[in-house]
């Protein structure tokens, strides 16, 4: 490890975390070589907008996209104690097509269910991000519109919307497990309409997006977009 | 040349029986599923919706050549096992492929998707891929050896290895099926099915919540999309399988449907009741009581 | 021709001159010694050339004019003649070695040096027993001399005990003259034989005291106490003299006066050699001291040379050619490496690693060694197979087995101390410094033992057929070792074809020979080429590589069983080198040359027991043995299975494959180990199945291939090191393929021999590419690689068809092993053998996937970034072999045809059926080509389908994954591959625990225990060993009446 | 308890004890002597048990204070340990080596209060806010509600009322006073 970083005046590598920094290795053959994390290990591609092509078939799509919500177990604050009943026999959410996927990758649909700390912006911003499009947000409670109960706190952010393209705002402070059924209904209502097209809002409006969660995210340790 | 079309064309059509009806049997157990917890449950069109939303995902992402191949490998062993099978017994046209093998290519075709799978999902180089891989085929070590024996002791019984040979020789009657004449070795193959279908107590290769759904971590959009057709098909098949080995085969579509429905639902059945297993305590299990049955279904004919 | 009553003048004259005119400067009387060696050296030459070429007759010489007993008569005959020249040989070139010493030491160490070596002419010549007492005693006490003018505190102690050894000894040599007399009336050798005192009761004790006497003068165990320690004591040049010189002419002694003793004696001394033999190399195990190890070894081989006189009767006029063939090996070998040892000038034997740095030496210590062993081409391999086969064809069965026992210990500790030289740290010690003439004695024995190899097969009448072309190829080869690499293969890869084409015609029309060449020479071609990555000179490979390819194709030729076990051997030492190439290798080599060791002392064992029922050493004697036939079936198939590293025998395999370089790994595990197979294959042809012996072995052998199989596959799956991994691999291949042809039926012979075909192919990718990797990245460790897809396209491609290959995936080819052996295991009723087999099948899997995952899929690592494709050198050949998989994929006839056919001539049922392209057994039925097709036109179309229904995927990055909404930190935490298979580990684990390992350990630790509990005889105290001596005869003399 | 006092009395400058139970006590210790003074409860008096560290921001006075716990566990007592360092170089005296997991505590001070404590493993990594470039948050002079309102982009039309106020008008709409 070297230490090539000295000039930690940029504001960008005061918070380049360790493993992030330039390092030089020698390979098998003895040959020293740098390495930049952040060029090497990830793609730095930037997203582009994805226009539906047809739309007498995109309306059929639009169907069945808004039958299948994959909703991506992520839990933010006190609202993801909300989402589990979901799944119980008595809201059971599964008649309505939403079921519950581990991965980012198969999800369609990220429930952020509460206040966000800017840490945990940072995880939800890079969870979103790694959803394949068309994808949906689905924002619950009055923490997520204003800030809630913690509008003036220094650690959590106030509207989610500067961040990421939300869909369907649920207000309440917490909603319960039926306001969260009727956000899904509302979000379905919108995907049939064509009207829930955040991927492509995110991709267009990217660079906004990105200075504004950069704005708070200083360590965001990452090339812009996380594939 | 026209018998070839023809020939083609009904492989087509059975094989888009058999994904419907796959795509179908997955949701009603499902359903069977979501009722035993006292809920409604998906749609029964459910499958359906979710695959045409996987095949129209706009963007995806691929982390190499061998995660591209890998779905196309495990679709192709589903497809290929599919086409090596035959599916009903006296058809001209719905034998498939069949004639170009026999059992043995079947129980090694299934290790072409598998392998494939495998390969695909190790260059996602995900670790938790790799984990789901690593103890799914430590699993299906010991799963095969309880179905090797039971193989082994049919193709002893009908002393033959061709399934079309097997599926005749237990024609005329429900007596003559397998499950009657061998029953040991019934018992032991329907063990090894619980390990060959995952479903609990079998299931810790896919642990969602640990390891999230393992092998296909990474696995998205259309490539899941295969995925998911792929495992439609290969339930319908596996169980198409068995039936053929020991449960009389099929003499038409309906036969085949509700035959391969019960051999899919046992799986099903015990998925319900029991908990899961830990690996070596899965691993182990299949050394115990199904070895030891399918060792006796093999003294019989000794 | 000069008389050799002028040996005694020359040197007794010379040495008195040098006594009276004693000022004259050391150098000079040192010189004029020499030059008086020189001198009866050649006169002893003349006489035994003369004699061996029937120019002279035997001639008896009568000092003081009178004819016996009235004065001491001398003889020269042949057998006089020659051992008067080897002591003549080693007294010069002993003195040539000594020659500083000697000057240093002053007059008198030249003068006794002079009279030792007259004294031992004198004892080689004389036919009269009390002249041969006076100059045993002139021996003994001028070797007195020479250890006590070595001054230290040890040679003075070591000097009294020898003398007080050696003064009870000549007591009773006397006294037994005495009594001789007193019988006979005649002083004269050869009146006594006439006179036949043995038979009286009186005559015997005569006798026995005269035999006692010159037994013990043979140092024989456990009365040798006084005898070791004088080797240790004295100078290695003296110490030369005394194994090589002192020995042999006491040898000679014995064999001249073994008429006298009756035939009832016989026996007793047998038995007392072979336990001198057994018990002198059992302690030799203990050692760590390079001087007192060949000293135990020395006694020992003296021993062996007792034992065989004692063996006389049953051993006929092959006696004089085993004897002396064994003797020379002795003398020569045993000198050498006193001499050696003077030069290395280290007494421990780890620190004889800096031999390495003077290569000459280096082949000479290896030679010797050898020598001692009894390996091809040196003489003592034919007196030792000479010696079990007279020994069987006269039943003595027991003695072969103490012989072969004994034999087997000495290798033991000659070969730590040899693969310890071969491979210990070497860097700390000092740098060895050689004078001329300490230089000239090894160089001239060790070429030497060439030319007596040489020689000595001409005597031996199956090695009649022995091929030396490929041998001076080697000799070439090593000759221009001092030449670039590339210049070395290009021609041995020359000399490789050149080769197939001039045996092809000799193996035409058998294919099962045929397949066999293709594997061994065809093998040796493409690894051959492999090696134009190396850059540099690569010393010793090339001579060794081809040591071990000439020794297979002589196994592919051979017309005997001579001709399989010279083959065989000469393809161990070759393999024993190549693979103790590798970095840790040292304790695996010593291991893998143990079991070859014993491996092929077991199947000259078992191939005596063949030619005592058959008559004649013809390959037909392998069908139907008719002595102990389950015996000696198994114990030839051990030989052959300690290659195969089928279960049991399996130990060795895994470090030392582990630990051997790309190409080098390919030779040792894709060819050599076929080796095992072929010999597998003679064998089970020649016992047939029918036989209640046949039908039990074949049980167990089906068991063993099935537990290897299971053993080596679960062990691969659990290894860390992609070449280990590799390496218990091919033990569990190797199960497949001995399980197969344990199955002796068309179906299971067709599996074995196609697997045979198969593995090669595959392991061959497999082993050059995973070689060239680990060459590439420095280790062979798994996880330390991944992600190298990207950086090693052709590799990953290569180790995929390989290993699908490998797992029997169709539609590739290993489907069809898999495929008949279901098929023959149902046919055969090997349900049980079978199912362990097809399941060890399913656990490759695992460490197939480990391999390609672990290597080639996951995480890139940091240092790795850079890494280009492997050498092209290395993918050239793997191309070559992925072409041949893929045409017998798609056309599997090629090869199951032909294999069909041939098999048909001694499976006549079962075979296969062919319509078209569809085989078909009475079982099942299987379409190679149409399967391939079918899955091709299906993999294409769903491919286009993915395509079409897949958005633009966008490439990204090995870290760009979900993981949790974090991201990776490095690619090592990342990559999964560090003990992969914990949980399967936890739960079959149990089945790699190292039983085997074990019992060779507890094997190997008996015999060391024993080894030290036998030790304990040695107290180092001369009264004890005075003792020792007494208590011997005593035991001995009630045992005789 | 009370011997206990008595005797660290004699040893260490110590005052404010206060009673908070008979099994619990506060006292105020000089910051020099508090990391022996903890050493010798740990290791004299069987304090074994490390509570918590935290701080108290006395600005006014321009001093931090800092809360020390420690339980017995044998004899079921607890102390607190306070001492005042000055507010504006911050510094105190680690003690990590007494426990592994007061580096933990450190860290948080020297994140949250910017106390800093020379030696402790890791201090100067960040604890939970990542990417902190502010002054520490727990400042009484940082302000949260100016920071949040510059930083989150506040949503415009929100109004913040009295819960008392607000409740009694909605549901007492009658009460008027």
């Amino acid at each position: 490890m070297s230490d090539i970083n000295n000039n930690t005046n940029n504001k960008e590598d005061k918070f380049l975390a360790e493993e992030n920094k330039k390092r030089t290795v020698i390979g098998p053959d003895g040959i020293e070589f740098e390495i930049d994390p952040l060029k090497d290990y990830f793609c730095d591609q930037k997203p582009e907008v994805r226009d539906p092509k047809n739309k007498v078939v995109e309306k059929f799509i639009n169907w069945a996209r808004a039958e299948s919500l994959w909703v991506l177990g992520f839990g933010t604050g006190c609202g993801s104690i909300e989402i589990p009943p979901l799944l119980t026999p008595r809201f059971d959410a599964a008649r309505f097509g939403v079921q519950m996927r581990a991965t980012p990758r198969q999800s369609s649909v990220i429930i952020i269910s509460g206040y966000l700390a800017v840490k945990t912006l940072k995880r939800v911003i890079r969870s979103y991000e790694q959803m394949q499009s068309p994808k949906y947000v689905l924002a619950l409670g009055s923490c997520t519109i204003n800030g809630g109960m913690y509008y003036d706190s220094y650690n959590t952010i106030n509207r989610l919307d500067y961040y990421m393209p939300v869909d369907v705002y649920v207000a309440g402070c917490m909603p319960r497990p039926e306001a969260l059924l009727a956000g899904f209904n509302k979000l379905k209502e919108r995907i049939k309409a064509g009207r829930a097209e955040g991927a492509n809002e995110y991709a267009e409006k990217f660079d906004w997006y990105k200075a504004n969660q950069k704005k708070i995210i200083k360590d965001w340790n990452m090339p812009d977009y996380n594939w | 040349m026209d018998n070839i079309i023809l020939k083609l064309l009904f492989t087509l059509l059975g094989l888009f029986i058999v994904l419907n009806w796959g795509l179908l049997m997955s949701a009603i157990m499902q359903k069977i599923v979501a009722r035993v917890a006292g809920r409604h449950g998906i749609p029964f069109y459910q499958p359906w919706i979710d695959l045409i939303k996987l095949y129209t995902k706009r963007t995806a992402i691929t982390h190499g050549i061998m995660f591209y191949l890998g779905p196309v490998f495990r679709l192709g062993g589903g497809v290929g096992m599919f086409l090596f099978i035959p599916l009903i017994y006296g058809s001209e046209y719905f034998t498939n492929f069949s004639w170009s093998g026999d059992l043995i290519l079947i129980l090694y075709f299934q290790f072409f998707g598998m392998l494939g799978m495998a390969l695909g999902a190790g260059e996602g180089g995900h670790p938790n891929s790799v984990i789901g891989i690593s103890r799914g085929l430590a699993q299906f070590t010991t799963v095969e050896v309880p179905m090797t024996l039971a193989v082994i002791s049919i193709a002893v019984q009908y002393q033959t290895l061709s399934i079309t040979e097997i599926v005749a020789a237990q024609q005329g009657g429900i007596l003559n099926w397998t499950l009657f004449t061998n029953p040991l070795a019934t018992a032991a193959a329907m063990l090894s099915l619980l390990g060959a279908f995952r479903h609990a107590p079998f299931n810790l290769v896919k642990a969602p919540n640990e390891i999230p759904i393992g092998p296909p971590t990474e696995y998205h959009s259309s490539f899941l999309g295969v995925l998911r057709t792929n495992n439609a098909i290969l339930h319908v098949i596996e169980a198409v399988l068995f039936m053929n080995l020991f449960f009389g085969g099929a003499t038409n579509w309906f036969e085949l449907i509700l035959k391969s429905f019960l051999i899919y639902f046992w799986s099903v059945f015990v998925g319900v009741v029991f908990p899961r297993f830990r690996i070596e305590q899965s691993v182990a299990w299949f050394l115990k009581v199904p070895l030891v049955i399918g060792i006796l279904a093999i003294i019989i004919f000794i | 021709m000069v008389s050799p009553i002028h040996i005694i003048t020359i040197s007794l004259g010379i040495a008195f001159a040098l006594g009276i005119f004693g000022n004259l400067p050391k150098k000079i009387s040192a010189i004029i010694m020499l030059i008086a060696i020189g001198a009866i050296t050649f006169i002893s030459a003349q006489w035994a050339y003369a004699l061996y070429f029937g120019n002279a007759e035997t001639t008896q010489i009568f000092t003081a004019g009178f004819k016996p007993p009235y004065s001491i008569n001398l003889q020269m005959g042949i057998y006089e003649a020659f051992f008067s020249l080897l002591i003549n040989i080693i007294g010069l070139l002993g003195g040539i070695y000594l020659f500083n010493t000697l000057v240093k030491q002053g007059k008198n160490a030249i003068i006794v040096f002079l009279i030792l070596i007259m004294g031992l002419n004198v004892i080689v010549l004389t036919q009269d027993i009390f002249n041969l007492f006076v100059f045993l005693e002139v021996q003994s006490i001028a070797t007195a001399g020479l250890i006590v003018l070595h001054k230290n505190k040890d040679s003075i102690s070591s000097g009294f005990k020898y003398m007080l050894a050696t003064g009870i000894i000549a007591g009773l040599l006397l006294i037994g003259i005495i009594f001789s007399y007193y019988f006979t009336g005649s002083l004269n050798i050869a009146d006594i034989i006439n006179a036949n005192i043995g038979l009286s009761k009186g005559g015997a004790v005569a006798v026995f005291l005269i035999l006692i006497a010159i037994v013990l003068e043979l140092k024989p165990f456990p009365a040798n106490g006084w005898a070791i320690d004088v080797y240790q004591s004295v100078k290695p040049g003296f110490a030369a003299i005394i194994s090589a010189g002192s020995a042999s002419a006491a040898f000679f002694v014995l064999y001249k006066i073994l008429p006298i003793v009756p035939e009832n004696f016989y026996n007793v001394i047998s038995a007392l050699g072979i336990i001198t033999f057994i018990g002198s190399n059992l302690i030799g195990i203990k050692q760590t001291n390079t001087n007192r190890l060949l000293g135990y070894s020395s006694i020992g081989q003296m021993g062996l040379l007792i034992t065989i006189l004692g063996l006389s009767p049953y051993l006929g006029d092959k006696l004089t050619f085993i004897a002396f063939a064994i003797l020379i090996s002795h003398y020569l070998a045993k000198a050498g490496l006193f001499w050696l040892s003077g030069i290395v000038k280290q007494q421990n034997i780890k620190n004889w690693s800096n031999l390495r740095k003077k290569p000459v030496l280096m082949v000479l210590f290896g030679t010797f060694i050898f020598t001692l062993l009894g390996f091809p081409p040196f003489p003592s391999f034919f007196g030792k197979w000479e010696l079990i086969m007279q020994l069987s064809a006269s039943g003595q069965f027991i003695w072969m087995a103490l012989i072969l026992v004994g034999s087997f210990i000495e290798g033991i500790y000659l070969f730590r101390w040899f693969s310890n030289s071969l491979k210990s740290e070497n860097s700390k010690l000092p740098e060895i410094k050689i004078s001329l003439n300490k230089f000239i004695p090894p160089v001239i024995f060790g070429v030497a033992t060439y030319g007596f190899g040489y020689f000595a097969g001409t005597f031996v009448e199956a090695a009649g057929a022995i091929n030396y072309i490929p041998l001076l190829f080697i000799a070439f080869i090593a000759l221009i070792d001092f030449l670039p690499a590339w210049t070395k293969n290009t021609i041995s890869i020359a000399g490789v074809i050149a080769y197939i084409f001039y045996l092809y015609p000799s193996v035409e029309g058998d294919l099962l020979r045929q397949i066999f060449l293709g594997i061994f020479l065809g093998g040796a071609v493409i690894t051959l080429f492999s090696g134009y990555y190396y850059k540099g000179k690569r010393l010793g490979f090339y001579p060794m590589a081809l040591a071990m390819f000439a020794g297979l194709a002589m196994l592919i030729t051979a017309t005997n069983l001579f001709e399989i076990l010279y083959g065989w051997e000469l393809m161990t030492i070759g393999s024993y080198f190549l693979l103790i190439r590798g970095k840790k290798s040292l304790p695996h080599g010593y291991s893998y040359m143990m079991f070859s060791l014993g491996g092929s002392y077991t199947m000259m064992f078992g191939f005596a027991l063949a030619f005592a029922g058959f008559g004649n050493l013809d390959l037909q004697a392998l069908s139907g043995i008719t002595v102990y036939p389950t015996l000696a079936y198994s114990l030839i198939l051990i030989g052959f299975m300690t290659k195969t590293a089928s279960f049991g025998l399996h130990i060795w395999l895994p470090g030392a494959h582990g630990e051997a370089v790309a190409d080098i790994h390919f030779m040792a595990s894709a060819i050599l180990l076929k080796a095992g197979v072929f010999g597998i294959i003679l064998v089970l042809l020649g016992m047939g199945a029918e036989a209640i012996y046949a039908k039990n072995i074949l049980f167990v052998l089906g068991w063993i291939g099935a537990i290897s199989a299971l053993i080596g596959n679960v062990a691969a799956s659990f290894q860390e090191s992609a070449k280990r991994l590799l390496a218990w691999s091919s033990i569990g291949q190797l199960g497949y393929i001995v399980f197969g042809l344990a199955m002796m039926s068309h179906l299971g012979w067709t599996a074995g021999l196609f697997y045979t075909i198969t593995h090669f192919l595959y392991k061959g990718v497999l082993f050059l590419i995973i070689g060239g990797i680990a060459l590439k990245l420095g280790t062979p460790l798994m996880y330390k690689m991944g992600g190298l897809i990207k950086k090693m396209p052709f590799s990953f491609i290569a180790v995929l068809i390989a290993i699908i290959t490998l797992a029997g995936v169709p539609p590739l080819v290993g489907f069809a092993g898999k495929w008949l052996f279901y098929n023959a295991i149902i046919s055969e009723g090997f349900y049980f053998q079978g199912v362990v087999v097809l399941f060890s099948g399913i656990v490759a899997f695992l460490y197939l996937f480990r391999l390609i995952h672990t290597i080639f899929l996951g995480q890139l690592k940091d240092e790795h970034r850079n890494v280009k494709e492997i050498s092209v050198w290395l993918l050239i050949p793997v191309y070559l072999l992925l072409f041949a998989i893929m045409i017998i994929s798609a056309k599997p006839e090629f090869i199951l045809k032909p294999l069909g056919n041939y098999l048909i001539s001694y499976f006549p049922t079962g075979a296969l059926t062919w319509n078209e392209t569809m085989v078909s057994t009475a079982l099942g039925h299987w379409d190679g080509y149409w399967i391939m097709m079918i899955v091709g036109v299906m993999f294409v179309i769903l491919l286009a389908w993915l395509i079409i229904t897949n958005a633009k995927a966008q490439k990204v990055k090995q870290f760009n994954m979900v993981y949790a909404a974090e991201r990776p930190f490095r690619p090592e935490t990342t990559h999964m591959a560090h003990n992969m298979f914990a949980g399967y580990n936890k739960a079959l684990g149990f089945l790699i625990a190292p039983y085997v390992t074990n019992f060779w350990n507890w094997i190997s630790n008996f015999v060391y225990d024993t080894a030290g509990f036998v030790r304990r005889i040695y107290s180092g105290n001369g009264q004890t060993y005075v003792l020792h001596i007494v208590a011997y005869i005593m035991v001995i003399y009630f045992i005789i009446f | 308890m009370k011997s206990i006092i008595n005797d660290i009395k004699t040893r260490f400058e110590i005052s404010d004890i206060v009673k908070q139970r008979d099994n619990f006590n506060f006292l105020t210790c000089k910051k020099e002597q508090t990391v022996s003074l903890i050493t010798h409860l740990k290791n004299i008096e069987g304090f074994s048990h490390f509570v918590l560290l935290t701080a108290v921001d006395w600005i006014e006075e321009g001093k931090f204070q800092l809360t020390y716990i420690l339980n017995n566990p044998d004899k079921k007592i607890d102390i607190g340990i306070r001492t005042f360092i000055e507010r504006e170089t911050a510094t105190m005296d680690s003690a990590h080596h007494l426990w592994e997991h007061v580096a933990t505590y450190q860290r948080e001070l020297k994140e949250m209060f910017g106390i800093d404590f020379p030696g402790s493993p890791r201090v100067d990594e960040s604890f939970i806010l990542e990417g902190w470039d502010d002054i520490p948050p727990y400042r009484r002079d940082f302000d949260t509600k100016k920071y949040s309102e510059e930083t989150f982009f506040p949503r415009e039309g929100r109004t913040t009322n009295d819960p008392t106020e607000y409740m009694k008008k909605k549901l007492y709409p009658d009460e008027e006073k």
